[in-house]
């Protein structure tokens, strides 16, 4: 029956009987098995032990500042798309301590708490949060100093990724070369094609766990239907895309030229967009929060009444707060302009000055997650729009001449 | 250019390292100067630093507060900050007394790149409490004078009481460093200028093209510090300024000090100033 | 002695609000009591006029800091009654657990913190701990296990947010109500040892013929739901309470009291008029700790509330453990819905301090119309003071100081909450200035 | 050590439930009175010393003359002030009659207005005299007045934070009752403290913290307006227990107005 082992780069089918036995295995392996969920009018990553806990017949309709759960007797086990949480809830917790600090005898004994994190094996990752996860490796781990806790957890990863079968009209993966298709970064891959799952090897890793797994070769057409999945969603996401320029009414898929844009923005820290958006903006912060890539923390003394038990305790923190930018002569960003702007510059422009990439993966979780809707696309637009009126080019072309 | 300091990875980024204070010193009203002594022996051995950098205090219950290196960095076992008490931890460190153990992280930060400007004149315009991460550079300079052309200390506070380290200012006159010295408001023994940093530019005669500027400061004070700078012709990639940001992980992690794309932990607190020119007279950069 | 005494307080002290204390005495005759109540009005009655149905628990949950599922219970119940809806028995129950905590975290506070000091001869709680650690550090833990009760259920200890016109906003999870469970088991034992310990104390001789209302349910222990009724032989449904019962104006006070109809009497409510009328339907252990207590119940001495409270204490533990133990699945419906629609409803409930009444009336729009509050310290007030003039001359030959304290003491027996009292009490504040309104 | 500084506690117009934190710190109250003096606490101790006291809490609002004139009293009386809960804060749910004519509240409960001394207005204690420091919440988050005990105790600044209710609500995991639900929650724009505990109930933020810092309710109310909520609903919404705080306030009588 199996032909057991597969190689990095093949491809094999399995049936939802052999989906449940992925994640038996995966247990047996010692992981803890995540996946998407059905949890308080979301699909949110949860602990997962059989598949009919997965969202099957479930699709999410998300547009600026709405995210709502419909039932679709036609819709697969994963043709939700994204919802208010990344993996970076995992990799990189809301909450967690760095150091303890003990006084005794007048002397303090400082120490860092030692993790030793289960592993996980996350089910369900999409294009978008695998970019995500690339990104904040490079900022967890790639510059001169690294994050232990983070490279603890990142370590003991292993990925089930899924090609997206659809889009929420606030994706926008595809502008940002981050998606709709799985191409990096997996153990393993799946597509669902007529209630099977092609599967594509990742890694070494990745095909000892398949090693045990009464898979089956893929018939030819199968490995086509699964690839076409991929390049007809972009297709159409595209298509989408331009037929909602300029048209109000058409059902929007959001999109982001990203030519240039690390100087279209710069260029343009003054401009009008960012005090009228801040009208809008309520500085709340869910944008961060929900953001796969943000990494903002704060650390914060933590004392008892005595004074002798010290924790410093690092928590999610976000630019939007006017603690982020608090020195002693008081706040750098006092206003919501300034604090949206550096969001805004931060994610798509100096990013990649910081890390040699865009820190945005178009997952469009700020647009669904904003409470009033704010849609950075159509930001960036205001200001590119502006900046490619005939006026401004002249200007342009004057101060080049 | 700016360079980092080589370190060898640690594994544990957010231990500090237990420390005392060997020495407190009452600089001006509100500033004062401790001496820091590694308990780990070792540690205070190998323990180096570049003029500039700054480290981490931590008084645990408190928290930590990212303060610039004020003593010689040629002189090893010895390691000072001059500090304002302005915040939580700079208060609670003026209750602190000699003898008291505190935790440091360090050397963090660019330095002032003192090798690439040998051979310059150089002035150094600060304000205030500024001159504290100058310091150091002051102390390579002696250390290093002949490698230095004409030296030029511009310096202000707001009051004759506030400026720091007057007592060293003969000292460093000896060594051929002009120290020219204005205050905001003068007191009746006061003869020196009245005014502002920047002003103490106009009588200056520089040679602009062999020239490079070192300032720290108020932000408003450097910005007017590089116009004068600048009307004088000097080239601006010779023109260093600190920067002050809310540098709170020193690391590049947490995201506070973001200034444009750096992080002003780790990339600055000095930059050249093309490096941060756009981002001068912006407001709530 | 000085024929013309007089025993002052200005300000209260461990007790919930703002009150102060006045005697009169001549001779050994107590010519005037006052105990008065210069917390200043809150207007809850007024404001809840015009605020949506699902409003009027977070509203009135703001009344007392002490007593807020008190003040919750009654306001949904009555509001349920106005809109016509029941409730199923999974959230009745629910609803009594929540009432548990309160009791428990109210009891014990009264008890620990507040009440005996008096009988052990401190001036607080706090001050006791440094002779009796072991007892407060106990008392506290109970009182952190009633608080966490609250939390469970209400979301908080303090104002809960959980609880709303129809039931409960998100029914607790089963795993967090067992996780529970060895906390309560040990409370109830500790209660026990609260009863044996507070049995033990000197309880000053002041025997009064009580009438005692209470909340009276056929099965239960009362918390929720049931008849008023009282010691003379009333029981009446909620909706008749006002028949009864009426704020009248005595000649020896400035403020109003609730009084009962027809004879004008003043009454009584709290733990003593609960066990007084609803013995039988104590738990098992809450009447093996009343056995224990050696006190004859029904007792006459309100001194012994504080025995009454333990008892109370010992039951609402039991109670909660029971519940417990059988909530084996989140009920599907966590709450009944409702349409707005015009109606009247009131309900009484028991707070800890006693017996609590609202009437609500819907209007066209959905809205609130008209709202009445009656709290536990308002009805207790004209008890209070009836008990003063007979315990005064009892206390008339100790010195000023020890007579006044005694005087305190006697009052805390009631466990007063002045704060909520002042939504709805007539209030004057005399001190000299002028009076004004607006 | 020095000796400990002297906590005195203050009552005004409000329900108790902010200085019953203190008591409600069952972990921490034997601490606490370890490390501090608790020298002027009604609602705990009868016991009184003499002021002045190094700190001062005061909880509930100020709505009559005579307390205008105790709330100076109590200001010199101690050295660092601190305000507890929305009452003396922001006004509390008394300042509701703000709105209102306060003798219609009168004649419509009491039946002998004469007697009734009260102020047209319930108003935050910072109205009256200066406040150090304001604990915010109604009621506060006992795990804050701990910690603003512990700063004082130990002479630093207590960490209590400004930014929203969403951040805390993220942080915790709670699915946003707003995008997912349809409810209009305040929590974007009311201070965190609180531990997000409302939307975790699957309810709306009432706002018992108050308004964030640079908080946009007018924003937030628009959004929800065009999302179809009534406006009288939200303004009863930002009129609870904070309504006259400034953001709040501006938001709600500009929704009201626009409702006319």
């Amino acid at each position: 029956m199996s032909a057991k082992h597969a190689p990095v780069g093949s491809f094999l089918t399995i049936g939802t009987e052999q989906l449940q036995a992925l994640m038996d295995v995966l247990k047996a392996a010692g992981y803890r098995t995540i996946g998407p969920r059905l949890m308080d009018s979301a699909i949110v990553f949860g602990d997962l032990d059989k598949i009919e806990q997965l969202p099957v017949g479930y699709l999410d309709r998300q547009d600026g500042g709405s995210y709502r759960l419909e039932h679709d007797d036609a819709a697969g086990y994963f043709d939700h798309v994204v919802g208010p949480q990344s993996l970076k809830r995992f990799l990189y917790p809301p909450g967690e301590t760095l150091l303890e600090s003990v006084r005794t005898n007048g002397q303090w004994q400082m120490k860092a708490p030692t993790i030793e994190p289960k592993p996980i094996a996350v089910i369900g990752l999409r294009a978008c949060d695998l970019h995500a996860l690339a990104i904040q490796d490079k900022v967890l781990l790639g510059g001169p100093y690294v994050d232990p806790n983070y490279e603890a957890r990142r370590e003991n990863l292993f990925i089930v990724a899924v090609n997206c079968r659809r889009a929420a009209p606030t994706c926008f993966c595809h502008s940002m070369n981050a998606g709709p298709a799985v191409d990096d970064g997996f153990d393993l891959a799946l597509t669902e094609v007529n209630r099977n799952f092609v599967v594509e090897i990742g890694t070494p890793k990745g095909a000892e766990i398949m090693f045990d797994i009464d898979w089956l070769p893929p018939a030819r057409n199968e490995i086509d239907e699964a690839q076409a999945v991929v390049t007809n969603l972009k297709a159409e996401m595209e298509s989408r895309e331009r037929r909602s320029h300029g048209n109000r009414e058409a059902p929007r898929q959001r999109y982001l030229n990203t030519s240039s844009i690390h100087d279209l923005l710069l260029e343009n820290l003054e401009h009008h967009r960012w005090t009228e958006v801040a009208r809008r903006c309520l500085a709340c912060g869910n944008c961060t929060m929900v953001c796969p890539t943000c990494f903002c923390a704060a650390v914060e003394e933590v004392s008892d009444l005595s004074g002798e038990h010290v924790r410093r305790e690092r928590a999610w923190d976000s630019c939007f707060t006017a603690e982020h930018s608090y020195m002693n002569t008081g706040t750098v960003r006092k206003s919501t302009a300034s604090r949206y702007r550096q969001w805004l510059t931060h994610k798509l422009a100096t990013w990649q000055d910081q890390f040699g990439t865009s820190g945005c993966v178009g997952c469009g979780r700020c647009i669904t997650w904003c409470p009033v809707g704010i849609d950075l696309t159509e930001e960036v637009a205001a200001i590119r729009g502006s900046e490619d009126s005939a006026g401004a080019k002249e200007a342009r072309a004057v101060l080049a001449s | 250019m700016a360079t980092m300091l080589e370190k060898p990875p640690t594994t544990e980024p957010w231990v500090a390292h237990s420390a005392r204070i060997a020495d407190i010193r009452p600089e001006v009203p509100g500033v004062f100067t401790y001496d820091l002594e590694f308990d780990d022996p070792a540690m205070a051995e190998s323990y180096c630093f570049l003029p500039g950098q700054f480290n981490m205090l931590y008084l645990p219950g408190f928290g930590e507060s990212a303060i610039s290196i004020s003593s010689d960095p040629q002189e090893r076992g010895k390691l000072s900050h001059t500090v304002r008490i302005a915040g939580n931890v700079t208060q609670a460190l003026a209750r602190k007394q000699v003898g008291d153990p505190l935790g440091v992280r360090g050397p963090f930060g660019s330095d002032w790149p003192m090798e690439s400007l040998r051979g310059h004149d150089i002035v150094i315009a600060c304000g205030g409490i500024g001159l504290a991460p100058l310091r150091p550079a002051i102390c390579h300079i002696l250390n290093h004078r002949d490698d230095y052309g004409r030296v030029i200390l511009l310096y202000g506070s707001r009051t004759p009481n506030d400026l720091l380290y007057t007592q060293e200012y003969d000292t460093w006159r000896d060594r051929h460093i002009e120290v020219e010295v204005a205050v905001d408001i003068g007191d009746a023994n006061w003869r020196g200028h009245i005014g502002v940093v920047p002003v103490l530019f106009y009588r200056l005669r520089l040679k602009p093209q062999e020239t490079a500027i070192l300032s720290c400061g108020p932000e408003i004070m450097i910005r007017f510090v590089v116009f004068e700078a600048l009307a004088r012709k000097v080239k601006p990639e010779n023109i260093y300024v600190s920067m002050e940001r809310n540098m709170s992980c020193a690391m590049g992690l947490c995201g506070h000090c973001q200034l444009g794309p750096f992080f002003v932990c780790k990339d600055g607190p000095v930059f050249n100033f093309r490096q941060v020119e756009s981002y001068f007279n912006l407001e709530d950069m | 002695m000085p024929a013309n005494r007089t025993f002052e307080v200005k300000a209260l002290s461990r007790v919930e609000g703002e009150g102060a204390l006045y005697v009169k005495l001549n001779g050994n005759e107590v010519e005037h009591v006052e105990l008065n109540i210069y917390e200043p009005p809150r207007f809850f009655e007024s404001f809840l006029r015009g605020r949506s149905i699902h409003e009027v628990p977070d509203i009135t949950a703001r009344i007392c800091g002490i007593c807020p599922v008190a003040y919750q219970m009654s306001a949904c119940h009555a509001l349920e009654k106005a809109l016509g809806i029941k409730t199923s028995p999974e959230i009745r129950t629910l609803r009594r657990l929540l009432y548990c905590g309160e009791w428990i975290e109210s009891h014990v506070l009264h008890m620990f913190l507040l009440h005996a000091p008096d009988f052990l001869g401190y001036e607080s709680g706090i001050s006791m701990a440094g002779d009796h650690r072991e007892v407060v550090e106990k008392a506290l833990r109970m009182k952190k296990i009633g608080n966490e009760l609250l939390e469970v259920l209400g979301g908080r200890a303090i104002h809960p947010i959980n609880v709303t016109v129809g039931g409960f906003y998100r029914a607790p999870s089963v795993s967090a109500l067992k996780l529970m469970l060895p906390d309560l088991e040990w409370g109830l034992g500790a209660a026990h040892e609260m009863v044996d310990l507070v049995s033990t104390f000197e309880f000053p001789d002041l025997e009064v013929d009580y009438e005692c209302v209470a909340v009276k349910h056929p099965t239960e222990y009362p918390m929720n739901e049931g008849n008023v009724a009282s010691t003379s032989g009333l029981n009446i449904p909620p909706e008749h309470y006002e028949k009864h019962f009426e704020e009248r104006h005595m000649p020896q006070s400035t403020a109003l009291h609730s009084v009962k109809l027809p004879e004008g009497k003043p009454y009584l409510v709290g733990p003593l008029s609960r066990i007084n009328l609803c013995f039988d339907q104590l738990t098992a252990e809450a009447k093996r700790a009343a056995e224990r207590s050696r006190i004859e119940w029904p007792s006459r001495n309100n001194f012994k509330s504080i025995v009454a409270r333990g008892i109370e204490t010992v039951d609402a533990f039991e109670e909660a453990i029971g519940i417990i133990k059988s909530y084996h699945a989140e009920p599907a419906q966590s709450r009944v819905a409702y349409t707005p629609k015009p109606g009247s409803g009131c309900h009484a409930t028991e707070a800890p301090r006693g017996l609590i009444w609202h009437r609500y009336r819907i209007g066209d729009d959905g809205l609130i119309a008209e709202a009445k509050i009656v709290p536990p310290t308002s009805q207790n007030q004209g008890q209070i003071e009836s008990d003063l003039r007979a315990y005064v001359p009892k206390v008339a030959s100790f010195d000023d100081a020890v007579a006044t304290h005694k005087c305190e003491h006697m009052i805390r027996n009631y466990d007063p909450c002045i704060s909520c009292s002042t939504h709805f009490l007539k209030v004057k504040i005399d001190r000299g200035e002028p009076v004004t309104t607006g | 050590m020095a000796a400990k500084p002297k906590l005195a506690v203050y009552k005004f117009a409000s329900c108790d439930g902010c200085q019953l934190s203190l008591l409600d710190a069952e972990d921490e109250l034997l601490a606490v009175a370890d490390v501090v003096e608790i020298a002027y606490f009604l609602e705990a101790r009868t016991a009184v010393q003499e002021g002045p006291y190094d700190v001062g809490l005061v909880e509930g609002s100020i709505t009559t003359k005579h307390d205008v004139e105790r709330i100076k009293e109590v200001r010199k009386q101690c050295r660092f002030l601190v305000t507890i809960g929305a009452c003396a804060t922001a006004g509390g749910i008394q300042a509701l009659r703000n709105w209102r004519d306060v003798n219609d509240f009168i004649s419509h409960v009491y039946a002998h207005p004469e007697y009734i001394n009260t102020l047209k207005t319930s108003t935050p204690v910072a109205e009256h005299v200066f406040v150090d420091f304001e604990l915010r919440g109604c009621p506060i988050n006992k795990k804050q007045l701990v910690e603003l005990v512990a700063a004082l105790v130990h002479g630093r600044k207590p960490r209590v934070p400004t930014y929203s209710v969403c951040v805390e609500c993220k942080r915790r995991d709670t699915v946003c009752v707003a995008v997912a639900r349809g409810i209009a929650c305040l929590g974007p724009v009311t201070q965190a403290g609180c531990g997000a505990i409302c939307p975790s109930y699957y309810r709306e933020c009432f706002g018992c913290y108050g308004p964030k810092e640079n908080a946009n309710s007018m924003s937030l109310g628009q959004h929800y307006l065009a999302a179809g909520k009534p406006s009288m609903q939200l303004v009863r919404l930002l009129r609870n227990f904070n309504g006259h705080a400034a953001d709040f306030a501006t938001a709600s009588t500009a929704l009201e107005t626009a409702n006319k």
